[in-house]
Formats: C-alpha cells, structure tokens, sequence
C-alpha cells in the first residue's frame, strides 16, 4: 500500500482491515439492491414472453370454439368464406389467396426495386445522396398505414386504370404495389444495413484488384451480405402478409377466391377489421371466426418473423 | 502484367464500365420510385384536403355533413392515447433492454426472450388488436376505452422501444464498461453513471419513433371497437374539485385520428374524402414531425460520439 | 515459496506485492489457465510475455476478477494478496472489493465520456466520496503521476475524448492511481498507440514503479525488455520461464523462451 | 517457423569469421615459415596481406553493427553478434602479430642466422592451433574445445620462457648476437600474444554457448612471469 | 532524378521501377503530401517510416489510385511507372488500368467471404479469365508464391476467414500476386498479426522481391530495418530522408531521422 | 519527448567508463611511480588492483549487452553502446599492460638502477595523457579531440625507437645490464602499446560520432620498425 497516508483517503478505504466489518455491512446491503433491481428488470423483460404467451392463449382459446363447430378439413379446403351469410362457409382459402396476392404483388415491387435501390445506395452513391435518402426512406416508412390505404383507392387504383380501363375500383393490384412501396424503405433499410456491415477494406481489397464497383458489389458485398439481405426479404414478407389498411380500404372485402390481381378480394387481415367494425356479439362463431383467421396469421407471420430473426443473427455474427 | 489471362486490358475495362452505366441507371429509377411516391402522396393529400384544414376543422366533432365535421374528438383521442402508451410503454421497454443488454446471461430463457421480441416486433398490428380485444376487452372487461387502447399501443411498441434502446445501449463499447467495474463500480452505478447516460439520445430517438408508429396505428384500434362517430370528450383529467385529478377519462370511449380518417375514406361517395385528405395531411404532418425530430437526434449523437 | 528450477534461483523476487499459487482458470469447459505460480515482485514491474493467446490477458484480469462480469467462469487455485496475505479469489470475497485494491488500465485507452476532472474523480466518486478539495487534491495528484497534469490543467472540463490517444491511455492510467491502489494492472498498455506515444508511457510506468506495483501484459517483447523488471513467459496457458528480465533476454534458461525472443518459435 | 533470412545472415557471419581466421592462421604459418626458410620476400608477402584481414575486420565490424540495428537480436542471437564483432578484433591482432613477426624476421634474415629454430616454430605451431581450434569451437558453438584451448596456452607460456632464457644465454655469451637475440626475444612475444588472443576467442566462445563471461577467471595468460631470476 | 542531399549520393537506386515527383496530396483542403520525390527501386523493398498521420498510407495509396474511390481528393506532381515512364496521375489513366498493374496488400487481412480458391482466382475473374484450367494453374502458382499451397491445398474450398490471420494475410499477398502485378503495395501488412505471422510474412516478402517490386508502410521501425533494402523517412507529409536501409538506421544523414529512430522524437 | 530512463542508463554507462578509465590512467600512473622510485610495494599494490579494471570490463560488457538485449539502439545509441564495449576491452588491456609494467619493475628493483629513468616516464605519461584524452573524446563525443590523439601516437612510437636505441647500447658495453636492459625495453614495449590501445580509443570515438569506420587507414601504429639497423 502506498505509503503516503494523506487525510481523506481513509473515506475511500474501505478495505481496510480495521474497516472490514464496517464493509461487510455495507456489502450486503449493496447486493441486496443490486438484487432487487435485477428482479425488476427482468420482470420488464418478461412482458415480452407473456405478451406472446398471451397472443397465443387468446387466439387458441377463442378458436378452439370456432374450430368445435368448423372441421379443420372444412376450414382448410372450402373455397368460400361466408362466416355471415346465412348459409356459412369457413373455407379459409380465399382470404388466404387474397392475403398472397396481395402481399406476392407487393413483393415483387419491394424486392427487385429495394435491393437495387440498396445497392446503389451502399455502393453507387455519392455520400451526399445517401445523406438524404436515408431519411427520406425513413420517412415514406413512417407514414401512417390507413393514409397509404387512402392514396391506393384514390391515386393508385385510378392512375392503374388509365391502363386498365375495366380494373374495378376495388382490386388486389393496387394495394398489392401500394404495400410494396411501403415496405420498400424496410427493405432497402434492412439490406442496406447488411451492405455497409461489409468491412470497407474488403471492398478496397476488390477495387485493388482492378474491379469496377458493380463487379464489387456484385460479387464481393452482396455474396457477403446474403444472409443480411434474405433476411430483409423474409422480414418483408412477413409484413407484406400482415399489413391491415392498405388492403381494406382498396381491396375490397369481398372473400374471393381468386389469384388474379386484377380483382377485388379480401385479406385476412381485412375480414378481421370488416368484422371488427361491426357488432359481432362476443362467443359468436363470427366472433369467433376473426379468432381463427388470426390464428392463421399469426402462424404465418411467426414462422418468418422468426426465420428472419435467426438468419439476421448469423449475418450479425460474421461481422 | 501477364498478356495471357487478359489480353485486351482497355477492351475489358470499357466492357464492364458500360455494365456499371446501365446498373447505376436502375439504381437511381428505383430511387425515384420511392421518392416520387412519396412526393404523389403529400401532393395528393395536400391538392385534395388543405382547403378543408381551418381551425373549425380542427374544433368541430365529427359530422354528417361533411362541411361540418371536424376532428376534435380524434386528436384529443389520439393524444390522451399516446399518454397512456408513453406511461406504459417506456418504462417496460427501457427496462427490459436494460435486462437484457446488461444482466441476463445466456440462458434459454434469454434467448426465449430474444426470439419473443423479434418476433412482437413483426407481428402484424391487427394481432394486437385481437390480443386486446380478447384480453382487456372481454376477459378483464375494461371496455372500448382509452386505457385499452393505450395498454394494446403499449405493448405494439415495446419491441421498437426494446430493440432501439437495446441499440443504443450496446453502442457503448465493453470497454468502457469493463473501465467503470474496474473502478469499483457496481453494476448498477455502472449503468446509471455510464450506460444510460451516454445512451440516453438513442433512447429518446427510440421513444419518439415508437409513439410515432403508434399515433398511426388503426387496425389494433379498429379491433377493440373503437368508434368512428364520438361526438364528446372524454372527462377531463384535471377537475375543480379535491383531488383535482381524475382518472376516469381512461375509461372512456374514444377515437383516433386514423381511425377518423379511415372511416372517412370508407364512406361512399366524394364528400368526406376531402375530410380524409385533410386528416391525412394532419397525421402525415405529426408523423413526419416526430420523425423529423428522431432523425436529427440522431445525426446530432452520431457527430457527437467518438469513443 | 514455489521456486522455479530457474539457472539463477537467488532471483526471486525478494518482496512480494502478489503471488498467484497454482492458479488454473477455464472459460467453461475451455482451460485458459494452468496452475500457473507467478509471484509479482513489489514496487517492480512484472511483464508477461507469450505468444497471442497463451493467456497473459486472461492472468492479468484474474487480478482484479474482471473475469466476474461474464458467466461461467471458473477459478481455481489462489491469488495472494500482500501483506495481509488475502487470498482473492476466495468465494467469501467481494469482487468489488479487489478491484477497490487492484487498478486497471486497458488495451484500447478507454476513458469516459465525460470530462477530464470527472474520469479522473470517478474511482473515489464510486467510492463515495464527495467533498470536492479532497476530490480536487485527488484529481490534481493522480494527473500529476500520470505526467499529464501539465498537458490539461487547463482545461479539466473538457471532453477526456478530445485528448490524443497517449493522452487519453495516461488519462486512464491517471483515473486508475486516483484510488491509490496497491496494484496497476496493464493490458498491453500500448498496443493501439503510436511510437511516440508508446514511449512516453514507458517512461510513465518506469517513474511510476516506486509507488505502486505493475503488473503488466505486452504482446511487444522489446517493450517487456525496456520496461520490466522481471518477465514471465507463458506457452498454452502455462509457465515457461519467470526471471529476471536482463537475465531472461539475454540468457534464458529454457529453449522454448530463447526460441520465442528470438522470433524462432514454433 | 526459422527467421531463414536472419539466420543465413547470421551463418554468412560466420563464414566471413571462419574466412577471416582463415586467413588470419595462414599469416602465421607463412610467417613462420618466412622465418624459419629466411625467406623476406614471403615476409613481404605477409605484411602485404594484413590489409585483407584488416578490411575483414572492418567488415565484419560493419555486418555486426548492421545486424545490432537492422534485426535486434536477443539472446544467443545476441551474444553471437557481439562475440563475433569481438573475435574479429582480436584475429585483426593476431594478424597484426603475424605482421610484426614477419618484420623481425626481415630484419633478423639481414644478419647471418643466430641459431636453429626449434622452439619458435613449435610455439607458432601452436598459437596457431589454439586460433584454429578457439574458431572451430566459435563455428560449432563448442564451449568443451573451448576450454580445451585455455589450457593449451599455459604450454605456450612455458615454451616462450624456455626461449628467452636460452636467448639470454646467447647474449651473455656473445654481444654480437644481442640485436638478433632480442629480436627473437620479440618474437617469441608477439606469438605467446598470438596464443593469448586465441585464448580471449576461447573464452568468447564459453560465453556465446553458456551466457557466462569467463575471462579473468582464468590466470590471465598476459601476467608474464618470464625472465625468472637468472 | 532528384538526388537529396544525401551523405551517401552514390546509394541512390540504380534501376527503379517506379518514382514519384514533386507528387503532392490533398483531401479536400488538407494537403496530407508535400512534393514527394522518393524512387521505387526495381525488385527491393522500400519502406515508408514516420509517425502516426505523417501520411504514408496516403504515399501508398496513391500508387494505385485508391484515392479515386472518394470524393474531393486531389492530385498533383507525377507517379512514374516504369520501363513505360507513364505517369498513373495523368487523368487520361483509368485507374482500374493502375489497379490492374499496382496491386495492394491491406493492414487488416481481408480475404473475402469465399473459397480460399476463389479469393487468390478473383483478380483473373475480375479480368475475365474463366478458363478452368488458367485459373487453378494460376492459383496455385500464387499460393506457392505465397508459402501457403502446402497449408491450403487439400482445403482450397474452405471458407478463406477460416484460415488464420497470419494465413489470411498470406493469402491476400496471393491474391494479389494472382495477376502478377509489377508492384505491391502493403499498408502496414502484420500490423494487425502476432509475432510470429509477422515473422513468416517478413520472411515471405524477403523471398517475393526476387519477382516483384515492393513499396510498403510500417508502423513498426524495427521491421523496416529487418526486411527493406530503402527506407523514406517521412514526417508532417514531407520526405526527411531516404536511403539505404543499412545506412538509414546506422548513420542516419538527418539529426530528425536519428531522433525518431532512436525513439527521442518530438 | 525524451528516452529519459535509457539516456540515463546510457550516461550511467559512460559515467562507468570514465570510472574505469580513471582506474586505468591511475593504473599507468602508479605503474610509472613504482618504476621510477623503486617501489615494489606499490608495484604489487597495482598488480593487485588490476582485477577491480577485469572487474569493470566485465561488468560495462554486461551492461553493453543488457542494453542490446533490452532497448535494441539504433544509430547513434547503438555506436554508443557498442563502441562502450569495445573500449571496456581496450582499457582492460591497458591495465594489464600496467601490470606487466609492474611485474618488470618489481624484478628491476632487486637489482641496482641501469640508468636514470628519462624516456621512459615521458612515454608513460604520454601514454597516460592519451588514454584521458581519447576518455574525454569519448564523453563529449568529440571527434576532433580524438584526431589529436591518433597523432600523438606517432611521438610515443619515436620515444621507443631512441629507447631502443640507447638500451642496446647499454648491452653491447657491459652484457651485465642485458637481463635489466630486456626488461626495460618490454616496459617501453608495453607503454608503447598502451599508446596503441589509446588510439583505438580515440579511432572508436571518431567511429561513434561520424560513423565511419577509421581504423586501419591511418598507418598502423603496431607496425613497428622500431631496431632499426644499429
Ligand atoms: N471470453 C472467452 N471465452 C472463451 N475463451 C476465451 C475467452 N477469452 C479468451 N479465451 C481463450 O483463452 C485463451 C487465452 O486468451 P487470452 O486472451 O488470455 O490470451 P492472450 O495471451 O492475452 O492473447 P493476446 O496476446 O492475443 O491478447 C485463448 O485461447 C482464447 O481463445
Ligand atoms: N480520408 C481522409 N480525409 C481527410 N484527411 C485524412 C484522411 N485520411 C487521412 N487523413 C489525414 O492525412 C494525414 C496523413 O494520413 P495517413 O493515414 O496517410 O497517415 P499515416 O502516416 O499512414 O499514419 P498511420 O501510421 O497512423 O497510418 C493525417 O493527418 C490524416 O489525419
Ligand atoms: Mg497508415
Ligand atoms: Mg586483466
Ligand atoms: O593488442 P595486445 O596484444 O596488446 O593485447
């Protein structure tokens, strides 16, 4: 120990020996509220388990009577879905092919255009550019859904139907590209992301070699970034699928079994909200219905959310 | 340089740069794409409702006649609502990345965690709703009201909240850390003194981008019931008499700009889409704010840090 | 005392400051440590040498039970302590108490981001003390030991991170003395600095060596034969060689260590 | 892994050492044999060549010291340059010595010859033999020939007084064989020098193998107890 | 040729390969290069000493244009590449055409995240060799250039970041030797390795001069003496000295030169 | 910034070197004394006192290397150190020299005095002058001073031939005074390498401060012509 004892240093001693048991006292009182902090944080963190536990719970439990009065071949093979009409029919198929529609039209939008755009964004374009666009994107996310429902009905769907004079105004293709636009910044975000984790000097190491920047990002970032990108791509999957306004305002909310865009049909997401805003009397079997069609959803979305999770993580991992 | 595997050096150089012309072009069309949507929608929601925008509009309760209706009762919805999500939702969120970031230890519970909040983190917002509906609504019975709705926001952006601050408090390196436990530092003043301080611009970027996805939702509102035709006020919280607080606004029926808006866009014939234009421009224009303000937090703490 | 079958086995150090007794450590199932009995010589500098990944990092932060922070760790053996001869790697032994007694200064300079008064203050801050003349007394004295007082007393509230990197490793270095410690542990001090700056915290480490014991790693075996008084060499988490560093460089008793100073290893 | 580059530097080193002694032990038989055969031109010879191991000298010097700051060597690496640096010094001197015999010789072929040389050219012999063996001990890094060499130079020792008392007694017998009696005097030093250099290389050796410094630990072969008591 | 007024005029390099003049650097408005006039003498190693930010690296990079990737950088003065005396600066030079000739080698090791075969085959694919059988002969030409064919033959499909730093490093000089460039350039190569990668790459960069010229930078003045046959002292962006290796650390001509190499710098 | 830890290893070194210089000079000094005033207790005294300079030299050795081995000097500091070593080495032998000196004069001395002692006190102390001031080069590192001395080198070399000169003479007249005359003359031999020794020094300073190499291009002094015909 130093030699020097100057007053005041005994305040910042506390180990020593004459003030041990002193620090003992101080030392249990000092875990015992490290203790309790831990225990209130993780009782934070545990809200995100319940809330999924509860997620589950509600809509199994709510389904369980749905599926009591509705066979699961019924359910996964009847080609309507008339939960409302007198003579009802709980064939999940038609929500389900508008629900892919929609959300295949949306995806080939986002995907081509999003990973290009990322790209030239990571790789083309002048930092300046890159600045401006970042938030830019940032901002066409953040822009409320029911206000991109808006603008499919009212600019998309007519602006399509200077091409296609005899599209209805309630159709698959114009939220379809309306959701592809909107998840587009997500895509773009994402991969984007994924690109500029590639170390720069892996691209220096490419421009040394004497390649052109396609050729660098062709054949250096983007293999780099794959898992990162795909893992873009599922996540936007998985919102394609679940995105509600858009396609209940501009789809229309006619179940329809249909795989061309062109029509009019409804999506999961939007029989739920065409329910909601009824008067479904609680323990009915249309209350019941919007359970069950959740559950379908919810399923869907799961699977890719969680595929992405883990995919997203190996690309986190490399670098 | 060896002639035999690249005999034609310029030929090839001239062969790949028009590759990278014609790459550079699509790259910049899809830019343009995002951007020109953007541009179309403010034009179109600006050209259709910034006639209807006056402080009548924004005083007035909704209304048959489209003339006549306002959006009074769906900011005041709104507003109250985002009160309860911030009550709720922040210091769940923050304390859980905290929890996480910082305490758990690689265990299958963390990781169970790990996987719930990715994946809360994409569930469709419609799921919220029916997870409200089922829970709050009819099992602990608290009704169509401003508190449910609050509580369903809440939980629709904790994963935002989580993963945001999650972000912010590991962009401060182990190091400094490790410098704080070497000190003698206990965990808790490791994080109080250190982690949330440094990271607290990150937090708050979190925050506001969290309530902005929130002030936007419908479908979770739609879900729960939520009325497009309230034409009152909640109670005020503030009253005149002892205590002078009350909380019985949180019980109260409510709507929401979006929901305002959508019922507006889903009434046949051209009256009430100016309404909803107007609505729009609105709830673009708080969104775009709050963005704006969560965008430049951010640049201003990325010039800021340099550790 | 374990004496090693070393050529000059008089070169011992005379005045232990810490002395580890067989001491093995696993990260999990991973053995990084194996009954290594090292002893730190008192108001001396000990350096570890060995190749990368031979476990000096992972000796040094036994010192201080950095490796606490982090789950499923394991130690095994002992850490004494003197002169109370404590062994700190005891269960019934606050972590944070050995780090209140061992002091440490990274690889990478690490200071806060906060001012310079307040990096240097925060060890007795934790501490609890408060009183701002002995916090200021404090402050000025530890600066000054870290020969950087002259550099920033006239701007100790700026940002510690506008300092240079060798500012801001002998800032660190300032905040770990703040405390008195008994011990300065260094984790390859310099490795991201440039010559120039190396060199003054040598020269800092040499002035320093008559008021606190240092144990320091180095992955540079020039600057453990500048700097240090004893070298010990470690090879796959165990003891080569531990003497005298003149004796060591210039004529080591072991193959395996002449072969690593002279860069013929492996 | 080697440092291959640094290593062949360091064994080039070495050649250039085994060269420079080389040549350093054929100065002192061709200046023995100049001597013994009265031949001044061969002498002239020898005198003629000190240059090259002088310029040995100065270029293994320079290797050295390029090889102290370009590659930093430690330990026996270490050792092995700062021996080397000083064995080239002292071959420098034995050739200095060859030189210097070979002057005495000159001078002493200008006079007829004051008796036949049996005890000198066995001394040279083994100066010789003991600057062979100490660099063959260097190259092989031998410390037992090493320190065989030590003991050889007390022989050399004993042969040097044998001579000068012989020497001593021409002198007294006869003044005219005063200046050629000491100039064999002279040579008879300049070799038991030779041996002592030879001996300084031994000692380097036991230290460039064993890290010990060992001279002056030894009787030192240069405290002359010759000329005893007539 | 500008001779320096060097004590030594006669050790200026009899052929070079390359040779820079009056070469100054600017980014944006920093002038990081002040009239640079250093040779590259054929089939040696030069190296680029100086402290941290005199701007070696940014000498370096501009041998192959790789200021070119940025905005607001700016040239002035000549590169001259020799036997053709065509200066690379000229605006009319494609820098992928430099590129083509000048290849570099990074302080990081960074192989891409492919097969070690396509990492050493991607300059040639690049140029568009697709031919089989060019590539593997090439390849493994390169990999024995590189003394890594013996540790990576039997696994020329496995990841490249699965090899080990020094490996990787090895592995990027094979890359870049694939093309068989006129020069190479290395950036601090084993700054980022142990001590004994840095000895095997030392000892490869010995072997590689026979075949082509080498200009690098190092942080580490102990291995410019070890390995360069020239050494550029540079300090503040301008050049100090430059001479022979040998003579530079032995009897530097300039008293900034001694102080930096016997550390007293500043 | 300043190397202050290794600049003051490297003035402690020189701070050694001068001691042991001082050692050596007072060494030659004493020997002188003895000479001159008969003194065999004084003699012996520095006979004895030559291990402490052994001593010194293997202890600047060991330095030197401890230096090499763990800060690696480059340029000057590495001329420095290196040229420490090797002037250990020439002071060392220069206080053998001092010793066998006084291994002469202690075996003069039980025989009455051949002559006054002249010439041989002036070399000595010319010597001595020249190891001081080869010393003093070295610690101001002053090359100009060191020149001086490798010229006065060239005046102890004509004290020793007229030495010579006069000693023969005393033996060609009365082969009494041959033994004392041999031995005189070693002694002169002696002093005269000693002279030597110091312009190595002084060689090893220019070396140290304009890192040339000079040895060996001035003629050299151990190529002696001393005998010249009588
Ligand atoms: N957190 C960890 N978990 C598991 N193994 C680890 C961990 N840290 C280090 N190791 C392993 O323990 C061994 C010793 O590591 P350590 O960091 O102590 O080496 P080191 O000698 O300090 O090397 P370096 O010179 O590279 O810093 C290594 O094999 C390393 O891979
Ligand atoms: N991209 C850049 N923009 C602006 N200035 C730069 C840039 N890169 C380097 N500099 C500046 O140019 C100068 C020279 O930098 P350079 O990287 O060439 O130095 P260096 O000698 O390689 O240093 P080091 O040894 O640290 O690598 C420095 O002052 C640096 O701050
Ligand atoms: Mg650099
Ligand atoms: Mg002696
Ligand atoms: O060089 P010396 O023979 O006198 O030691």
């Amino acid at each position: 120990m130093s030699k020097s004892i100057v007053a005041g240093q005994e305040a910042i001693r506390i180990m020593k020996p004459d003030g041990r048991v002193e620090a003992a006292a101080r030392r249990r009182a000092r875990q015992r509220r490290e203790q309790v902090i831990k225990g209130g944080l993780f009782f934070a963190a545990l809200i995100s388990v319940a809330a999924t536990v509860t997620i589950i719970a509600v809509l199994l439990s709510e389904s369980i009577g749905f599926f009591r009065t509705v066979p699961l071949t019924d359910f996964f093979t009847d080609t309507l879905w008339t939960p409302l009409f007198a003579d009802p029919h709980y064939g999940i198929l038609p929500l389900l092919a508008g629900t892919l529609v929609t959300s295949g039209v949306g995806l080939l939008v986002a995907i081509p255009l999003g990973t290009v755009a990322a790209i030239y964004l990571s790789e083309f374009s002048s930092s300046r550019l890159r600045e401006v666009m970042k938030p830019v994107l940032e901002l066409l996310g953040a822009v409320p859904t029911v206000v991109y429902g808006y603008f499919a009905l009212v600019v998309v769907t007519p602006s399509l139907q200077l091409l296609w004079p005899d599209l209805p105004g309630f159709n698959m293709l114009g939220p379809g590209i309306v959701i592809g636009i909107m998840i587009m910044p997500f895509v773009i975000s994402l991969s984007e992301d994924a690109m500029r984790a590639v170390p720069m000097v892996l691209r220096e190491g490419s421009y040394a070699m004497g390649a052109t920047r396609l050729q660098t990002a062709w054949r250096v970032v983007v293999p780099a970034a794959t898992s990162g990108i795909v893992a873009a791509y599922v996540l936007g999957i998985s919102r394609a699928v679940g995105e509600t306004m858009v396609v209940a305002i501009a789809a229309g909310q006619n179940p329809n079994l249909t795989w061309n865009p062109l029509e009019p049909a409804a999506t999961i997401t939007a029989y739920i909200v065409q329910v909601a805003l009824g008067d479904l009397p609680h323990g009915s079997i249309g209350y019941q219905s919007i359970f069950a069609a959740g559950l379908v959803l919810a399923v869907m979305t799961f699977a890719f959310n969680i595929l992405g999770h883990f995919m997203r993580k190996r690309f986190r991992e490399v670098y | 340089m060896s002639a035999q595997s690249a005999p034609h050096p310029h030929a090839s150089i001239a062969r790949r740069k028009i590759a990278e012309a014609l790459f550079k072009v699509l790259g910049l069309c899809s830019l343009a794409i995002a951007v020109g949507t953007l541009a179309l929608l403010f034009g179109a929601l600006l050209f259709e409702g910034i006639t209807r925008i006056d402080w009548q509009f924004l005083m007035s309760y909704p209304s048959r006649h489209a003339a006549q209706a306002g959006i009074l009762s769906a900011w005041v919805g709104s507003t109250l609502i985002m009160l309860v999500t911030a009550v709720v939702g922040i210091p769940l969120g923050v304390a859980a990345a905290i929890y996480l970031e910082e305490y758990a230890r690689k265990t299958w519970m963390t990781e169970l965690i790990e996987v719930t909040v990715t994946n809360l983190a994409g569930v469709p917002s419609i799921i919220y709703g029916l997870l409200a509906l089922g829970l709050f609504v009819y099992i602990m019975g608290l009704g169509e009201s401003i508190l449910v709705a609050g509580l369903t926001l809440a939980l629709l952006t904790l994963p935002v909240v989580i993963v945001t601050t999650r972000e912010a408090i590991r962009a401060i390196p182990v190091e400094i850390r490790e410098a704080a436990y070497a000190l003698g530092a206990t965990k808790w003043q490791t994080l109080t003194h250190h982690v949330l301080p440094y990271s607290v611009a990150g937090i708050l970027t979190g925050i506001i981008l969290a309530l902005s996805r929130a002030i936007g939702e419908t479908a979770p509102l739609v879900t729960i019931g939520a009325l497009t035709f309230i034409a009152f006020l909640p109670p005020a919280p503030v009253t005149t008499h002892p205590p002078y607080l009350s909380f019985d606004w949180l019980l109260s029926p409510f709507t929401v700009m979006p929901i305002q808006m959508f019922g507006w866009v889903s009434r046949p014939g051209e009256d009430f889409i100016g309404n909803a234009a107007a609505a729009g421009v609105l709830l673009v224009g708080m969104t775009l704010t709050m963005n704006g303000v969560a965008i430049y937090l951010r640049y201003r703490m990325r010039k800021q840090v340099s550790w | 005392m374990n004496q090693l079958d070393s050529p000059h086995p008089q070169d011992w150090p005379k005045s232990l400051k810490a002395e580890t007794r067989a001491l093995s450590f696993s990260y999990g199932s991973r053995l990084a440590l194996k009954k290594l009995s090292i002893p730190v010589s008192e108001y001396q500098i000990t350096a570890l040498i060995g190749p990368s990944g031979c476990g000096k990092s992972t000796f040094l932060r036994c010192f201080n039970r950095m490796h606490d922070l982090y789950d499923g760790n394991r130690y095994e053996g002992e850490i004494l302590l003197y002169p109370d001869s404590r062994n700190i790697l005891a269960s019934e032994v606050d972590p944070i108490e050995v780090r209140m007694r061992v002091a440490m200064v990274f690889q990478k300079p690490n200071p806060f981001p906060k001012s310079i008064y307040e990096n240097v203050a925060y060890g007795l801050r934790v501490r609890g003390t408060t009183e701002r003349q002995i916090l200021d007394e404090k402050v000025q004295q530890a600066l000054r030991s870290a020969a950087l007082w002259d550099e920033v007393k006239d701007r100790l509230t700026a940002r510690a991170t506008s300092l240079s990197g060798g500012q801001q490793q002998r800032l660190c270095i300032a905040r770990a003395l703040a405390t008195d410690p008994e011990m300065l542990l260094l984790d390859e001090p310099t490795s991201a600095l440039d010559p120039m700056a190396t060199a003054s915290i040598e020269e800092l480490l040499l002035d320093l060596k008559s008021r606190v014991t240092i144990l320091m790693v180095t992955h540079n075996m020039q600057q453990a034969a500048r700097v240090s008084d004893w070298t010990a060499f470690m090879y796959l988490g165990e003891l080569v060689e531990f003497g005298l560093t003149k004796q060591l460089f210039t004529t080591p008793s072991k193959k395996q260590t002449e072969d690593y100073i002279t860069g013929r290893f492996g | 892994m080697t440092l291959r580059h640094f290593d062949e530097e360091l064994s080039e080193l070495k050649t250039k050492l085994l060269r420079m002694a080389g040549l350093a032990e054929d100065q002192i038989d061709k200046a023995l044999t100049a001597l013994v055969g009265r031949d001044s031109t061969l002498a002239r010879q020898v005198i003629e060549r000190d240059h090259q191991v002088n310029a040995m000298d100065v270029e293994i010097d320079e290797d050295c010291i390029r090889l102290l700051a370009l590659h930093q060597p430690a330990a026996r690496d270490l050792r092995l340059v700062t021996t080397a640096m000083k064995i080239a010094t002292e071959l420098e001197r034995i050739s200095d010595l060859a030189e210097n015999v070979c002057e005495r010789a000159i001078e002493l072929n200008e006079e007829p010859q004051l008796k036949p040389y049996i005890d000198i050219p066995r001394m040279g012999n083994l100066a010789r033999m003991m600057v062979k063996e100490s660099i063959d001990a260097f190259v092989k890094e031998d410390a037992a020939l090493a320190r065989k060499v030590l003991t050889d130079d007390d022989s050399v020792d004993d042969l040097m007084e044998q001579l000068f008392r012989e020497l001593l007694s021409f002198m007294l017998e006869d003044t005219r064989t005063i200046t050629r009696a000491i100039r064999l005097s002279f040579i008879a030093k300049y070799l038991e020098r030779m041996a002592d250099h030879a001996t300084n290389i031994a000692e380097l050796v036991v230290y460039l193998v064993e890290g010990k410094i060992i001279r002056h630990t030894t009787p030192p072969g240069s405290s002359e107890h010759h000329l005893a008591q007539p």
